[in-house]
């Protein structure tokens, strides 16, 4: 596992935050509108431990900082106590102030430090049970010790730093990005289509599963809108040769066969050859080859996941196809996937193909107190999908 | 129950949806509200689901009915949700005329759904083991109008059993062991045949019951889980893309026209907003009367939601019959 | 606990089938192509054993039975089982040949004798571990060992007897039917509205609840389909009290207030007053009876659970609804009630509309091996529910 | 791998839903299916994809790609399922250029997902403690050209481990004891950092499993369940009800007519046939005109099936760094 660099990409996780950054030498992060330094994460590798220090994130040593990290081992919520121990949590009873936690906390004054004064000055602390007094710990290790941990980006990790954002992504869960992509049938050397509004999350994963093989990744975005699938391709530090076959090319003119030639006859206006005008060229001419490509292309899989009317793009792109190819497409509501079924069954020329959704429960396991979550994401989206065959 | 809200009765406020709070009526108090003052009097004869008027907006007053009441009630412990409550009912087969043992009370929430299923003839025995618990049950169920179909006591029936014997038709345990308190459910069934429900969060407690229900000679035990899933209703909005081919079909001659490439948008991405698609068009539809604005269809959809209940409790049902 | 009777229904359960039937001296029943008779339940308990011997159910020592009827200790599948042990069921190992078995059957010989020599006569009995010995013994007792129970019905025992036949009653699973009931708030004395195609199992439930109350039950049914809802209400065998305020009436002539002058207008022609002519009259009387009374009625709940266009007849009832009643309406799918849904929010006056569906999951809880049943219903339904209110 | 049908090459048949079987081509042979015989020649220089004509019908020739295999495949011992499998990929972190462990092999449904998603540089060690489902599985990638990116081993990893030190990016165990494979996996694990997911049908595994990684180290452990919930495709067929204060309401003037009341329908029932509600209304409309027959829509909807798996197993993901 190689070390970060300079211009890299990590995800850093603290507690249950989940966090995608750039690490730039002597540019600050923000997190919660405080500025945070990156600069000792140079050099250290995937799943190193950092505590914030002043503004810089220091490395911490690994069996200190896992200690500092672990929460007591209590349940996160009291099932299974019995509630007569329970008593109120008593906010009331500090006697330390804000302003002078503050003073500590400006004073460098270690998290571990600050939770000692807390519970001495704490006037319920020694009347609560051992259970209580464990809750109140944890509270506290949460709000004052910072433990960092810095991790490589991965699909996975992409995941985990949307939940709190899952709008962004058309609310897509992990467990449906993991079944479109085996339903998708990617692999290296496959050719794929791809028309997404996720970020570039279904994309980033695609480029990930293909690695540069001679297979042609088409990314399909709307004019106008060519960087919507960038963050999630940048964020996963692609080597070159993994983005060499990947084009990104305007759906508007899918099967357009005068566009090529109407885009030649309107040769943009001769600006003054300058550095930026000349990228914007080049970008424009890949977009011409990648259409052209795609024209003479036969897709071997075909994702849809975008903002847009899935019917009138699969109408389009359904031809690409070739024999014994993968569609999938993904949606919040299953009524747009009824409208594609209906399309499909009319077409023929498909088999196996389903409209699925999936639930995910993630489990509590501790002695005695073993159970599901107390809450779960109740939205999985559907996904449909099936196959091309002879008809 | 009167239909008219009189002095002394309990009001449910509705504010919105799960935004909900109980008064009872007194001359003369107002109440606030997040729509401002409630004068307690403009309550008085006003039927139940009238709205009411506050200073800056209005509410909806609404008896206490069990639904309402689940989601309204002052939380003294965890209570239980209707999905369970309503399965809870039907497994064990509440109504009217039943006998129902339930423990602990808790905050009332399930209690009130019994009353509701075994009235006019039946009879609910309610015990808490924690004294103020067990009174102000007892004080909301008077305020209810409900006292004459429930008994609740304050007892420990662990310790202590159900002091009845062989009058219950069903019972329920929302005990931290109810395992240890089977005895006294053997006690207090009637022997021709009764049955019993626990709830318990952690699977620990069922494995354990579960034992020591079969040890005792209960049968037919199951154990559920029930989830409600209430959506979300959002109106999705799809935009159409205008794929050109479409365009050329309708408007072959159209080709000459001096209308820009959608793919050299990105030439110069500063002024990405003067390229949006729509306005893109909007200028492409003053030359070409054949170019339609981008399609916009809205769809109400009932979608699952971002956070659901994930788990409340196993419940577990058995029934017993002692010849 | 009253005993059973002549002419009652009972609800006969013999491993997980469960059965609705009514017990009639000297007429038999028929459970796969078999005659029955039900004689000896007469008498008997909720709850009691029987076991079939030639073509009766005679009455069981409880204890006995118990322990014939219970499956031994094992898990309904091999989870958790080190499947290195597994080893082939081998049914080509039985020396004894099914006409000998039948032979034996029809001599009177008992289940368990059977099962005795089957393990005798088999070649592999010996050699399977202790798992799959029980496994064994487990199958053979189903199939020959009949322990039946007899049980009052309740509303719960009819939801277990449509289990294996759920189109009857519209998929209408049990939690779902439990949650329509608590969301429609009947309760004794409530005036109700229920429009079903559910073998009336909906009926039946709000029956049971309102116990003959002062309130009306209101069953709209469309022409000819009078007795759709019979067959649950039949089988719970309520006294007649419970049913004096239970009105069946035409749905199609809800708010016409022209039917009854045109009923009366269009008299039947005088035929000879035979004893069945004057029950029809009396029920035709009766059905014009409770039109009127409905069309005077102001309901608290309406519970619409039907195979016809639920939003038109919601449209032509919410009106007969009070100040804070109730209203229900189940459907398989979504589309339907959300068409339901944008009819109330443009008509204004109600609150706390909901649409959900719910999840049951059933488990095995077993030593050492605990987990959810591998099989369960994918299939909830969904709720529409809300409150009436001053607009 | 190629696009044509060859001599030797392994066929998916595709029969219908969940109707799928595989087999091997080999000149001259006949398959016979429920569509009639079907001529293993004339599958030979088809493209995968293609409608191959039997003697009483037509299947699908597919290529063995993993979703399909899991389907198709022998069932050997009990096998993960497609959710299952995602989310192990996904979470595992698999991707070109892992190295990935498997203990065990059983009917090599991950096996195949796991070597589809780790080429073209990646590697499988796949561990088998019974020897003919080893060598099965072996001869099953070999046929399926996946030979280079797999190693299929027979051997006991609970007792010899897993041959290999520090590796593996990845390990996955189904066995029925995971807890006591968790040295041999914190051997064979990159010291620099490596995920682990044990799958176990029993919620006691899972404890014991959850108990032993944390007490070794492990971070990150959680535990999760997915049930992929397929639907099905029905079209509801939905009658309205004509309502006659409808009917009025468009023509008054209709009173008058000689038409039947619905509500008599019950004075004789022997003829229930005649007076459907449609059969009326037919009637009716010859009279006047007003009247519609009872409007039918039908809608398709994809609706949750009667019975879906409802566990395969609860997965538990960790991650493992030893400096």
């Amino acid at each position: 596992m190689s070390a970060f660099q300079d211009g890299d990409h990590a995800v850093l996780t603290c507690h249950d935050r989940t966090k995608i950054v750039q690490i730039r030498q002597g540019r600050p992060i923000f997190i919660d509108k405080n500025k945070i330094f990156l600069d000792h994460v140079i050099g250290q590798c995937d799943g190193s431990y950092f505590e914030l220090k002043g503004k810089y994130l220091s490395v911490a040593d690994m069996n200190q900082a896992k200690e500092l990290a672990q929460a007591e081992d209590i349940s996160s919520d009291n099932a299974g106590q019995d509630n007569r121990d329970l008593c109120d949590d008593g906010t009331g009873n500090q006697t330390l102030q804000h302003d002078e936690i503050e003073q500590l906390k400006s004073d460098g004054v270690s998290g571990q430090e600050i939770i000692s004064k807390l519970v001495s000055k704490s006037a319920t602390f020694e009347k609560k049970t051992a259970f209580s007094q464990q809750k109140y710990l944890n509270k506290k290790k949460k709000k004052y010790i910072q433990i960092y941990r810095t991790w490589k980006p991965s699909i996975r990790l992409l995941c985990q730093a949307y939940t709190n954002d899952l709008q962004k992504i058309m609310y897509l869960r992990r467990d449906t990005l993991a079944m479109l992509l085996s339903l998708s049938n990617i692999s290296h050397g496959s050719n794929v289509g791809i028309v997404e509004s996720c970020q570039g999350l279904v994309l980033a994963s695609a480029i990930q599963r293909c690695a540069g093989g001679n297979g042609f990744i088409f990314n399909l975005t709307p004019a106008g809108e060519n960087n919507s699938t960038s963050p999630c391709c940048d964020f996963m530090d692609f080597p070159d040769e993994y983005k060499a076959n990947v084009y990104s090319i305007p759906i508007e003119n899918v099967g357009d066969l005068n566009t090529i030639e109407r885009a030649n006859q309107a040769k943009p206006v001769e600006k003054e050859p300058n550095e930026k005008h000349l990228l914007a060229m080049q970008r424009r001419q890949r977009r011409l080859d990648g259409l052209q490509l795609f024209e003479k292309t036969k897709l071997d899989s075909l994702i849809i996941a975008s903002k847009y009317d899935s019917l009138s793009i699969l109408q389009h792109l359904i031809d690409y196809l070739t024999l014994s190819s993968h569609f999938v497409i993904y949606s919040q509501s299953n009524e747009t996937l009824l409208e594609c079924y209906q399309f499909l069954k009319k077409r023929g020329g498909t088999i196996h193909v389903e409209i699925a959704d999936s639930w995910l429960r993630e489990y509590q396991i501790l002695d005695e107190r073993t159970h599901p979550f107390i809450r779960m994401s109740g939205a999985s989206g559907y996904l449909l999908s099936g196959m091309i065959v002879q008809s | 129950m009167t239909n008219l809200i009189q002095e002394g009765s309990k009001v449910i406020l509705y504010l919105g949806y799960n935004n909900l709070h109980v008064i009872k009526v007194k001359t003369n108090e107002v109440y606030q509200t997040k729509f401002g003052a409630l004068k307690h009097n403009d309550l008085v004869g006003k039927e139940f689901g009238s709205k009411i008027m506050c200073t800056k907006g209005y509410i909806h007053a609404l008896s206490v009915i069990p639904e309402l009441w689940t989601l309204a009630l002052p939380h003294r412990t965890q209570i239980l949700y209707m999905a369970d409550i309503s399965l809870i009912l039907l497994e064990l087969d509440i109504k009217p005329g039943s006998i129902v043992i339930e423990a602990g009370t808790g905050s009332g929430s399930l209690s009130h759904s019994i009353i509701r299923s075994l009235r006019p003839n039946g009879h609910l025995y309610t015990f808490e083991f924690h004294e103020l618990r067990s009174t102000l049950a007892r004080n909301e169920f008077e305020e209810h109008g409900l006292s004459q179909f429930v008994t609740a006591q304050h007892r420990d029936v662990l310790e202590k059993g159900f002091e009845h014997e062989n009058i219950a038709d069903a019972v329920f345990l929302d005990l931290p062991a109810p395992w240890n308190a089977i005895e006294h459910v053997m006690k207090v069934l009637k022997k021709s045949g009764g049955r019993l429900c626990t709830f318990s969060p952690c699977i620990e407690q069922v494995q354990r019951t579960c034992q020591r229900l079969s040890t005792n000679g209960f049968e037919e035990i199951n154990t559920v889980e029930c989830l409600r899933r209430v959506h979300e209703f959002r109106y999705q909005h799809r935009s159409r893309i205008n794929f050109t081919a479409d365009q050329n079909q309708e408007a072959k001659i159209d080709t000459h026209s001096n209308k820009r490439e959608p793919n050299d948008d990105d030439v110069d991405e500063n002024d990405d907003e003067e390229k949006t698609p729509n306005k893109k068009l909007k200028n492409d539809s003053e030359t070409t009367a054949k170019r339609q604005p981008r399609e916009t269809e809205s769809m109400l959809t009932a979608i699952g939601p971002l956070v659901m209940p994930g788990h409340t409790g196993y419940l577990t049902f058995a029934y017993l019959k002692q010849n």
